[in-house]
């Protein structure tokens, strides 16, 4: 996010800047720059001003970030460890929860079955109900196959809970089966 | 290469946690890593030889294992049969293709349980970072509006018929218009008096105020007159096409008019 | 101890200061002085903190206000009103409203017991309120009958609301009774 505002503060006004500061802040989802736009005055750039925002915000215990096809205010993840003290914090998705929902991340659309064979085990309930439970999947349609069984594919919540600007953020398949570079490897 | 099969140690322990996997492809891939190469260049005839003694260990251990590691254990086997066959054979090349797709099915999962390690790393919304917990909703609810539409005001006007339909049935309104009955009754008591040629017209009923009454009696009335002709009660006449249509009581004697 | 720090901002760390803004950013109550130093190092004043993080947001967008139980992050009250977006969430008629406006729609002129023979029940004077509240009826004259009851219509306001040009737009009731199944059979 700051790393294409460098020093120089884009030009942009006081009172567009504590709008957008103001209405992006209201919000715990995030703000789509059109949402943004329709706030702010009409001769306003939206991104220029968000820019300006984040440049504001950086370095600071609450910073601004693109998410899940806007910006939002999160609190910076160095803190994690002080605030985990003092905010109730969920539950984390267990193991297996968090393969199936990368094998719908990048098989989506997808069904159950096709799921299952990827990982060579059967998919209990109790894990599909608590992706769908944290609004991280959602139902895509039928395959026109025998049965049409329901599609799968992640969500805006997936994107925002993981701070994805959109899927094309995740890591290319290629790029994954690289290993960490094995030290002295061919 | 693969000179370093199944190390001892490493299945006995596989052997003691086999429930710990998440299936028989969980527990092959543990087994490839173990040959601490790459995916692509993983010998498949020293992995397939690691799970069944895997299998053959616990199979020692206690009898009863899950159906699907024994499915894999026997469909392994068969790889292996294969796989040990002189290359250039059908059955060989039945062989390295299922070694390669197994290879592929390795490297997917593999994939998956990168991408998935991939995202357990990201700072998490609700785990390392935290979006606001008291977001301001500066939107107002307005109700005054009404949402109104024809087919809900028929809806309704329907369900208020029916609800009383038990008391007042609907019933449609009884035809007005002159039957052929009617027009046969009306030629016959008319005739009698009329011993000329008439028009058609002149039979008709007063006090037809709509055009469609008044087609529908003539037509009747015509009808009516044909019918009579037919059974020699009245003459019929036209003098042109679509002139007007003469009739009169039928003359003893005057066959043909 | 700088009890006594007026206006020179306080001598608060950086640390101390964003650890103080994530917490308040990302509680759902207002945060209390004692919560906050719970979190913070043992050396640190919270008052002083807040007063810094207070004097930090003056004049923005956002503002640090005390509140019952703590301070919070607070819209600054001149934005507000720019902010505000008013919903329109159109409501519907109740059944027995959606009858009787459909029975004086088709039978108009009609006087209220009219009405309730046609309904085959009786109507209460709220019911009629609400229709002329909205303005969907209005009283034309009276039936020339023993106590000269009301007669009443639909106005332009009905037709407007249903987007009709006129009354000839409704369906003829012959064509709608045609479907009626008749109770009870022919």
């Amino acid at each position: 996010m700051n790393e294409d505002t460098p020093e120089t503060p884009a030009p942009v006004s006081e009172a567009a800047l504590r709008l957008a500061e103001a209405f992006v802040f209201a919000s715990s989802e995030p703000v789509s720059l059109r949402a943004l736009g329709q706030v702010l005055p009409e001769d306003c750039d939206a991104e220029l001003v968000v820019a300006a925002l984040a440049a504001r915000y950086a370095g600071r215990g609450v910073e601004l970030v693109e998410v899940a096809g806007g910006v939002r205010f999160q609190t910076a993840p160095d803190l994690a460890p002080l605030l985990r003290r003092v905010i109730e914090v969920p539950r984390r998705l267990p193991r297996v929860a968090m393969e199936t929902l990368a094998i719908i991340a990048y098989h989506q659309p997808v069904t159950r079955p096709e799921i299952e064979e990827i990982r060579g085990a059967s998919l209990s309930q109790a894990t599909m109900d608590a992706l769908l439970e944290a609004s991280l999947i959602a139902p895509r349609g039928h395959k026109e196959a025998p049965g049409r069984p329901t599609l799968w594919g992640t969500t805006a919540a997936f994107l925002a809970q993981f701070g994805l600007k959109d899927l094309a953020d995740l890591p290319r398949r290629a790029d994954l089966l690289v290993e960490v570079p094995a030290p002295g490897g061919a | 290469m693969a000179e370093a099969p199944a190390e001892p140690p490493l299945i006995e322990t596989l052997v003691l946690r086999l429930e710990g996997f998440e299936g028989p492809l969980d527990l092959l891939l543990e087994l490839a890593r173990g040959q601490k190469l790459d995916l692509a260049r993983i010998s498949i005839l020293a992995l397939v030889e690691q799970y069944l003694a895997v299998i053959e260990g616990a199979r020692r251990v206690r009898l009863e294992l899950a159906a699907d590691w024994l499915v894999m254990a026997a469909w392994l086997a068969w790889l292996k049969s294969r796989l040990l066959l002189p290359a250039g054979t059908e059955e060989a090349e039945a062989g390295e293709e299922a070694a390669e797709t197994l290879a592929a099915r390795l490297a997917e999962l593999q994939a998956m349980r990168a991408a998935s390690a991939w995202l357990a790393a990201r700072p998490q919304l609700g785990q390392e970072v935290f979006a606001r917990a008291a977001p301001e909703d500066f939107s107002e609810i307005d109700r005054s509006r009404l949402r109104l539409d024809v087919p809900a005001l028929l809806r309704a006007y329907l369900a208020a018929l029916r609800r009383s339909g038990g008391q007042r049935r609907y019933r449609p309104k009884p035809m007005t218009l002159w039957s052929v009955q009617d027009a046969l009754r009306r030629l016959g008591a008319m005739l009698g008096g009329l011993p000329d040629w008439r028009t058609l017209e002149t039979f008709l009923p007063e006090n037809l105020a709509e055009p469609l009454q008044r087609r529908a009696a003539l037509s009747a009335t015509l009808l009516a007159g044909l019918e009579m002709a037919r059974g020699g009660a009245i003459d019929l006449r036209q003098e042109t096409p679509f002139g007007p249509i003469l009739l009169r009581p039928a003359v003893a004697g005057e066959e043909d008019a």
